[in-house]
């Protein structure tokens, strides 16, 4: 117990959550602090390239086996399992419409990469180590649960459904965060530790420092959708985006735990399972759902659940996962 | 200078939605049209701003598109095929343009 | 398709009253429009770019507002209470909206 | 409020060309325009987008002139002299404006 | 003598002021060169975070005492009072009008963190130290000659104030780069050492590389500004922007003695009075006092002050201070 | 020729040209993965800072006598020469106008930096050191080939010249690449050791990580030419796209052996020789030859040269200049 509360104040207490902390207080305070759209963009250009080159540096250095195939398979279904229960739960205790609810569903079921990215970088300063093709894992899990919150709304037959869309598919599947992350995975692993040598004053060094920037900007974003949005959530919505990330937490650990992975890898599955999506989920939404609400879904994933993964998930993730797995 | 009436169709839409429209415009025969960036704005869902996104959920584009008078019924009837259930304006407005055989 | 007769107002201000004008404009009930970006420009003032600037002070940014007719009178003393003293343009033209319930 | 009719010309113009243009309408007097940026678009030389582009060869601007209905024909001649073997589109549309005495 | 020569022309032959020279010269002789907008944003979102951090640490490191608070009040006073002095010069020495003198007397109490940060620069490559809390009276000295000329424009009976006007002093004092200052600053202090050791590769190694593009770009905007503006100021206005900084600089260094700061404080304090404001106080103008020419104030805090605290101001004031306090 | 494939293998499997090949395949795919347009105008003006900047340094370090005058000249040559050979070749081999081959020829006599930086970086990495004022020569071999291009023309007597229309001198000499480039080398020549070491884990760490990023830009640039107008190129202007590079490069040798440089000072003029203009020259066409289709110059020069050089050009061009010169 004491070591959560110690990780968890080690967590809270990092420049990285601080940065976050600090933008959200901007935005709540009306202050004109904002970072152009293009700096954080690039800004998270940079964050998936450097990831995933090192996941695919460190898969080069160790090698891989059939675990690879099995989480990657084990994300994948994760991924799409999760809407259900999600789904399921907001339909009982919300007041939210079958396709907002489909919409709130996908988003937690895929995944945020800002959170995977604290996340290890939380594992890094704990000196935990992980799977590196954990990276891998993540930009499999992103996609699955648009199709499963498709698949919900076509059951139920709502109107307006446009899963079978021209080129949805498509899109969702070579968005430009996936190919980035996997792109750079590939050329992570391609290259292996003789790349990271040319490159690793610039995909290691500098890493957390931008991301305390690209978190004060999520911090500014989640702090206007909260400001604008919050009063349009229902308390039950906001417990949901609050406890539903334990709920897929508790699957992703098992999964982990399941699959054997060393307690790095098993706390980054739950990060992965208990975080949501915030940029490929939401334009998706926009061309298939076009009816759900984005004030709810987004303020939901940005403004409630990722915040709470920040500050006190991650550690307590990280605590759950050391002590079941590895 | 000569000058000849065309029409002139500002459509702002969801930037997720750009490729579809851009796709519907040129299936009709509409291949000149111009796309600005759009900053922020406000609706019947509220004010946003691209400030700090990266998504392109939350934003939108301008789409301006000159044409020939006869030609704007069926850029609407495209257009709103694909705006139909979605957040966005249209609106016409008459112009007149130099080099007429362009448009 | 059915159009309907409406109005476009182009407001052309400086950036650092953007808040103002959006807050005036939705004090009479204007809650649609649409903040474009401005690169530069020009005018009694001398010639301007945005290139490489940190201030929002020698910026602009445009607003368009589209409206029914016989709102624009609304908006326009809403904006000129704004803009008096600001240095600014503002336009006027007629257009013709899909979807006339939305304005 | 009492308004006056002007003229709204929108020139989009392949951004090399962006400073002649201006030196032109600057010329022939007319010192009053906004630039605003272009995202990309298409046109019988097909589409294009500034995306990722480091030279200004790909682009084009907006430029947006408002001005007094008699300085229109001078406008054009002093525009279409720069555009003439240029890509780029010309659209002159009716306006009224406020404060008539800046244009 | 010579050490002030000295230290002036190594000062001028660093990279730093040098890049700031380039910059203006191409904007000279109309060279297409030109920043991003987002790009320049971009970058002094960074130099703000980094000099607020690491502020913040070395006061974590020393402790502080009643010393931070004195110093508080002292840099507002001193941003306060310098309005007056200078708004009194102008209307002697030149024909502005009582609008434009205010305008530009805002521009001289308030301050530039760009010439701070080089201050900063040129103190560690000299290895003179400083008390970290020099950067938190930074950003109390931004907004409160704001006011002073507020009120002088209003004791003057000028038309068209606009001080009490709806939300302007909460947009001056949650200035954007006024709270991330104070923000970066806050969570220096927090994580201390040890957040430091996290980003320093981010905040303390390309620090200097980063400011040689940012004063590029700022010699690009001034150059533009001089320009095609330099014209509009007559002699009388150009020298005020000469020997402003210097007035302001002996009540700085006044000041920093009294205090009994060191002399790298104490020469902090010197260029924190000598220079004028070219982000916030223009941007509050613009608002408050609409018809001050822009013109005017821009090119005289860019195109003149800014020059001259790079290249001969700050050696200057270093050497002043060195020689007077500590 | 063993030593070629390695150095090929090391070259083609490298971050840099990787993540160039992920750019170009997720452009092919149609994925929606881009940099802004702001962030790449950043990222090249860091490039052509550090490149320069380094280049003054190191010939501040070495001297320089008239080797550097010598070089520049011939440069120059090389620069107005060559257009008059491509434009010959395309003349007899190809369908092009007159007009459509004197701008492909501009591109070709001019030089790309990226292909240039590129080059420097792939010699960093094999440990072949190189002349720094080839960045000066670089600077140098931009504008000459428009001349010899629109001189082409006039002498063609086709219509609608503009070589001498107001300012495009002007504009081609005082270029934003040229002025940052020559600018940021005399910065460095002027600081020499002591500015490089103050800028130094800005310039030079993070710096082959930064052009992978940039890379991956011009893959997905590149790519989005390529797929909507390769149909437009016909078979011998794309094979003219990779046999002018050899011949260009063999000229760039020839003068490099007679010159005397090294081996890499020689490389890196095999690379300007071979490589093609894609930022001022295209834009300098748009003003002087809006005829000219810009799908034939632009997808030529950056999506059939580019790669070539990129990939198997500059490692024979390398293993070339070491067989013969130094
Ligand atoms: N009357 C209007 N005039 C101009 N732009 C509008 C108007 N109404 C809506 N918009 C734009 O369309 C977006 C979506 O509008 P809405 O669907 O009403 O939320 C807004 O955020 C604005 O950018
Ligand atoms: N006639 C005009 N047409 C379009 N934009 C204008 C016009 N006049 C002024 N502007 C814009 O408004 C800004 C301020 O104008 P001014 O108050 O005349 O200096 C200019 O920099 C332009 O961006
Ligand atoms: N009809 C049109 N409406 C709006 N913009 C156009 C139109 N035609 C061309 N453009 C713009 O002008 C550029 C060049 O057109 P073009 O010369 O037809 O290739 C296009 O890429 C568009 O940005
Ligand atoms: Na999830
Ligand atoms: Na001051
Ligand atoms: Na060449």
């Amino acid at each position: 117990m004491e070591g959560i509360l110690g990780l968890a104040a080690d967590n809270v207490l990092s420049p990285m959550v601080l940065s976050f902390a600090l933008g959200f207080a901007a935005a709540i305070a009306r202050s004109d602090l904002s970072v152009p759209e293009a700096a954080a963009k690039a800004l998270s250009l940079y964050l998936l390239f450097a990831i995933g080159f090192k996941g695919g540096v460190s898969v080069a250095e160790s090698g891989v086996g059939p675990d690879l195939v099995l989480a990657l398979g084990a994300g994948i279904v994760l991924s799409a399992a999760i809407p259900f229960i999600a789904f399921a739960i907001l339909r009982v205790v919300s007041q939210l419409s079958v396709i907002d609810a489909a919409a709130v569903a996908a988003h937690y079921g895929s995944i945020s990469v800002v959170t995977f990215v604290a996340g290890s970088s939380a594992l890094d300063s704990a000196g935990i180590s992980y799977e590196g093709y954990m990276v891998a894992v993540a930009a499999a899990m992103e996609a699955p649960a648009i199709l499963s919150a498709l698949w919900l709304i076509s059951r139920t037959g709502a109107s307006g459904t446009a899963s079978s869309e021209d080129g949805l598919m498509r899109e969702i599947l070579l968005n430009g965060s996936i190919v980035l992350l996997v792109g750079s995975f590939v050329i992570g692993w391609i290259t292996g530790p003789e790349g990271l040598a040319e490159i690793d004053s610039f995909v290691v060094a500098p890493f957390k420092g931008v991301l305390c920037i690209f978190l004060l900007d999520m911090g500014l974003v989640a702090g206007r959708g909260f400001r604008s949005s919050a009063g349009l959530l229902q308390l039950p919505v906001i417990l949901f985006g609050l406890v539903m990330p334990l709920i897929g937490g508790c699957l992703g650990l098992a999964t982990g735990v399941a699959l054997g992975l060393s307690a790095g890898g098993a706390a980054l599955l739950v990060v992965l399972s208990a975080s949501a999506s915030y940029i490929a989920v939401p334009a998706a939404m926009r061309v298939a759902l076009p009816q759900a609400n984005p004030s709810i879904y987004l303020t939901l994933s940005l403004g409630v659940t990722f915040p709470f993964n920040l500050t006190l998930g991650i550690p307590l993730y990280i605590a759950a996962a050391t002590a079941l797995a590895g | 200078m000569q000058t000849h009436d065309a029409k002139r169709v500002e459509i702002i839409i969801e930037a997720p939605m750009e490729r579809r429209l851009k796709n519907a415009l040129e299936e009709v025969g509409v291949t000149g049209y111009t796309v600005l960036p759009v900053l922020g704005g406000s609706g019947r869902s509220g004010r946003w701003t691209r400030d700090g996104q990266v998504s392109k959920a939350g934003g939108m584009v301008a789409v301006i598109c000159i044409l020939r008078p006869d030609r704007v019924q069926t850029l609407l009837d495209a257009a709103f095929k694909v705006l139909e259930q979605h957040i966005g304006v249209v609106s016409v407005s008459d112009c007149q343009v130099l080099r007429a055989e362009r448009f």
